[in-house]
């Protein structure tokens, strides 16, 4: 090995040591939070003002499109939005267009605001209808007719004898929805619902469409914000904490910041690194 | 609205989606009657007989797949990546029949397998070897992106390939796959539309076809006129968002919102 | 479909569930529910080969096909009497759900290990990526804006208006694909999803 | 991820349960931690299993639900598409494969109608009209300096001037040759900009879900609440 500088030797590092350094960069900050400050970006704060436009008894829908398996970044957000409907007196429907495994989402949601669902009442404040697949086709049947899709929510009552459902059958009364997703169902409701035929909307206004998915939806959906398709983005764990901050909840969201914060800083120093190397390499080769 | 059209979105959608099908249907005639159109060259498809020749050289087979596609053909996002990613698989298929590497294809889209065995089966026959195919090389994993996934970092790690090539509509198995790829020193060729991926495989891959240059190249590759020649209705199309695009600018440093007000009509 | 988005209204019958576009949604819906079957026989023929050629994997194809069997049994009784047995409720959530979410997490180490190998300022363009990258990321990072107040300044100026063009133009170009592949399929030009070669 | 548990669990087939999918969450990391291993494999093969036997069971629920209820309950115009959905199966038999034809067509032609027909006013129109939009005053989303009076030009011509280029890049059948190429490769630089900002984001995404693995084990372990 002699004549190797440093940065051959970084070079050819085993790559499961950064595995290691990054998995225990991103575990052990959980034992000892930081709690550094969190400044909210626009495209939050718009979110946020959104939900503050609801009145009471107004519906806005949760669509549960993201699966178990992005909880990490997806749960939070669904967690402060729902406590902030509740906040303003709304009324909740919610479906899942996206992922089988929806039911335990909204059971882990449900478990994590005792102080909601012990106030609300199932079918006259919300009501859950589950999974159903058929994504786009899906969205456009719901505008038109929710009934035709589902005939009766997860516990089995017909949707025409919920109270929340008396006068609701198309997306005209619904507010906006807010779409939670891992990958492009919220396209869906941009194109179907809120630039969707506008002669259903009897009010005269579609519903809005808001995001509140994974943090790569911060580049995919900004042009979609800028263009006033969504009227607020809030991407990824960083979203969902600035939204947690907004509405005074602190949870998982917030707690995860710490370790989003080490394991960046790791990143980055990393990327420095062997950009250094490169070029310390390079000139030693020239 | 125009009081006799009754119309229930806006009437400039209208408008533009019956200008770009006129556009596509004129250029497809006119490619389908001769014209030359002629598609870019493209670095990452002039990549693949070289990709393919270092695996003949190694003694090693190929990695082939077109992602996780959300599951399905019917997928109006991802299912033309996968179609433009098995019209390349054909492309590969032969160039490996004829230099004798094995070449395995991955996916997890059901209703894609009977399509990948049929182009793979009449790559072969193509270059007269129609018994060296061997169905079982065009493995499925029923829809579950975690499945095909684990598999695929098994067998790249197991069989060592030369060289992978991704094409198609890739989700964050693009990065698990590439970056085993990169492990083992294959030569990786990719190509997906969807931009959630793009930086990955950009970053991990020798070539990359950014976007709408997969289709292009597929059909460049199938020689199908049909869809070089809408190729030049979407580059029509595409002159007239700049054209719609510097009027709009120039008229928005003078202050003037004319244009705006007609695109919203 | 289309007439229905933009005429629908106006023409009897053919708008809303009951109507023709309607029920041509809910077909659709149904016939892909039924395509399951498909991936579900491929996948059971690899590993009954596998069994069958006692391969170095046979014993995994073996515990797959077992474990496949059982959990399928649950799932119909389910499906047939409603009861949710507790090995199945056990199952979705330790199991299932668990690996879901590890195997969506692992690209966490490609990531990391990705960026690291790749990241070089090779040549202008991945200096650029580069750039755009690491400012993102330290105005994501709480951290950044402790260490420097300009890194949110500048790494929200990229999310919110340095990143627009690119994705501007990704928007774009993919709808005028998505609607030059559409038209070919309606005249009949696109073959590929019959299962023919295109 | 404790599903639906608010406290650690006190049932021993529950905690059975936690340690069960800790056990099978280290099977999957042995392979980027160490080495591909039989462990991994085991975990591999368990989880192809169960995925597909709860798809299957989740999709036929679903179809229970949305076919074959509405049909005993005497509409039998839902026994087409359950018919057509067995003629996808015509898919595995080479000779009979063109009676599949019929459903790939309601498939391929009510989700692509759809599309098409509602894509080009989010993805065409409204991006052409947010870019053209002049900067309001004093809008601070825009601005590079939070609050500058006269609204921020500076990045109005930035996006402006970005997305003509960038859109040039993608003119497929123009050679990008002669007057043309610096405005290409300008718009390259502006699309590798956007993956750049992209892959920034990405990665907060990829950490947020392994750290949220991390503090699984930690839940387990009971080091920290649930």
């Amino acid at each position: 090995m002699s004549g190797q500088t440093i940065w051959d030797k970084l070079q050819q590092v085993d790559r499961r040591v950064f595995y290691w350094i990054l998995f225990v960069s991103l575990t052990v900050p959980f034992l000892t939070p930081l709690g550094l400050p969190i400044t909210v970006t626009p495209s939050t704060q718009a979110y946020y003002d959104g939900l503050k436009t609801i009145e009471a008894g107004e519906v806005v829908v949760l669509s549960i499109n993201s699966g178990v398996s992005a909880w990490g970044d997806c749960l939070p957000a669904m967690v402060a939005s729902v406590k902030q409907v509740h906040n303003q007196g709304g009324k909740l429907i919610v479906w899942s267009i996206g992922y089988n495994d929806c039911d335990i989402t909204w059971t882990r949601i449900k478990t994590t605001l005792p102080e909601v669902f012990s106030t609300w009442v199932e079918g006259t404040d919300y009501v859950y209808f589950g999974y159903c697949p058929g994504q786009e086709t899906n969205v456009a049947l719901l505008r038109d007719d929710i009934k035709s899709v589902y005939t009766k929510d997860v516990r089995g009552v017909a949707t025409g004898d919920l109270p929340l459902m008396k006068n609701i059958n198309d997306a005209s009364k619904i507010k906006f929805v807010m779409s939670s997703d891992t990958g492009d169902a919220q396209i869906y409701y941009i194109r179907q619902w809120k630039n969707g035929p506008v002669n259903y909307v009897k009010s005269g206004k579609p519903p809005l469409v808001a995001e509140m998915g994974i943090a790569m939806n911060k580049s995919g959906d900004m042009v979609f914000f800028l263009s006033g398709d969504e009227f607020g983005l809030v991407a990824g764990s960083r979203g969902a904490a600035e939204l947690e901050a907004l509405v005074g909840r602190k949870g998982d969201a917030t707690i995860t910041m710490d370790s989003i914060s080490v394991s960046h800083v790791l990143l980055v120093l990393a990327i420095i690194l062997a950009n250094v190397g490169m070029f310390a390499t390079r000139g030693k080769k020239k | 609205m125009g009081v006799w059209i009754i119309l229930d979105t806006k009437f400039i959608a209208l408008l533009l989606l019956i200008a770009s099908f006129a556009l596509f249907y004129a250029y497809m005639r006119l490619a389908k009657g001769g014209m030359k159109i002629k598609v870019r060259t493209f670095p990452a498809v002039a990549a693949i007989p070289e990709a393919i020749g270092r695996a003949a050289e190694m003694g090693k087979p190929v990695y082939y797949s077109t992602g996780m596609g959300q599951g399905t053909l019917n997928n109006q996002g991802n299912g033309p990546q996968t179609l433009a990613g098995i019209s390349i698989l054909g492309y590969a298929t032969r160039l490996c029949a004829k230099s004798g590497v094995k070449i395995t294809y991955f996916t997890p889209i059901a209703d894609s397998l009977p399509l990948v065995e049929e182009t793979m089966r009449t790559a072969y026959m193509a270059e007269g070897k129609p018994d060296d195919f061997d169905p079982t090389t065009a493995i499925n994993f029923q829809n579950e992106q975690s499945p095909y996934l684990t598999a695929s970092l098994g067998w790249i790690q197991r069989e060592k390939p030369a060289s992978a090539l991704l094409f198609g509509g890739f989700y964050y198995e693009s990065v698990c796959i590439a970056e085993a790829g990169n492990t083992i020193g294959a030569m990786q060729i990719g190509g997906t539309a969807n931009t959630h991926q793009l930086p990955f495989m950009i970053a991990a891959c020798d070539y990359m076809l950014i976007m709408e240059e997969l289709y292009a190249a597929s059909a460049e590759i199938s020689g199908n006129s049909d869809v070089i020649g809408s190729l030049r209705g979407e580059d029509i199309l595409k002159f007239l968002v700049l054209i719609s695009l510097g009027v709009g600018i120039i008229l928005a440093l003078v202050g003037n919102t004319s244009l705006i007000g007609l695109l919203k009509v | 479909m289309m007439l229905d988005y933009f005429f629908g209204k106006n023409i009897p019958g053919l708008s809303g569930s009951g109507n023709l576009s309607g029920q041509l949604q809910a077909w659709a819906m149904i016939i892909q529910l039924m395509a399951i079957g498909l991936g579900a026989i491929n996948l059971l023929q690899v590993h009954f080969r596998q069994v069958s050629r006692k391969t170095n994997m046979a014993i995994y194809s073996a515990w797959f096909i077992v474990f496949f069997a059982f959990l399928l049994l649950l799932g119909l009784y389910k499906l047939a009497t409603g009861v949710e047995l507790y090995p199945y409720t056990w199952v979705f959530a330790n199991v299932y759900t668990s690996l879901g979410a590890t195997l969506y997490a692992i690209t966490g180490f490609y990531v990391f290990s990705a960026a690291y190998r790749a990241f070089r300022a090779r040549n202008v363009d991945a200096a650029i990526l580069l750039i755009g990258g690491i400012f993102v990321m330290l105005a994501n990072a709480p951290i950044g804006e402790v260490i420097w107040s300009g890194f949110p300044l500048l790494g929200n100026w990229f999310n919110n208006v340095g990143q627009i063009p690119g994705m501007r133009a990704f928007t774009v170009v993919g709808a005028l694909g998505l609607m030059a592949y559409g038209f070919r399929a309606l005249i009949g030009k696109e073959r590929g999803f019959y299962s023919e070669a295109a | 991820m404790i599903a639906n548990i608010a406290a650690y669990p006190t049932d021993p087939l529950a905690i059975l349960g936690i340690w069960v999918a800790l056990f099978l969450m280290l099977a999957i990391y042995s392979y980027p931690l160490y080495k591909e291993n039989p462990v991994y494999r085991f975990a591999e093969h368990t989880f192809v299993a169960t995925s597909l036997a709860i798809g299957i069971v989740v999709n036929l629920t679903s179809l229970r639900n949305s076919a074959i209820t509405p049909l005993m309950g005497g509409n039998f115009l839902y026994l087409i598409p359950i018919i057509l959905g067995f003629c996808m199966y015509f898919l595995l038999i080479p000779k009979q494969r063109w009676v599949s034809r019929y459903p790939i067509a309601i498939l391929v032609g009510s989700s692509l109608g759809l599309g098409i027909a509602s894509n080009p006013l989010p993805s065409i129109i409204s991006q052409v009209i947010s870019t053209i939009t002049a900067p309001k005053a004093g809008t601070a989303l825009w601005a590079w300096f939070p609050g500058s009076p006269t609204g921020d030009w500076f990045s109005f011509a930035f996006v402006a001037v970005g997305c003509i280029c960038s859109m040039m890049y993608f003119l497929l059948t123009y050679e990008h040759t002669g007057a043309v190429k610096p405005v290409t490769i300008a718009g390259r630089y502006f699309i590798m900009l956007a993956l750049g900002a992209y892959f920034g984001n990405t990665v907060l995404f990829r950490f947020s879900m392994l750290a949220e693995r991390g503090q699984y084990i930690l839940k387990v372990l009971g080091l920290v609440p649930i």
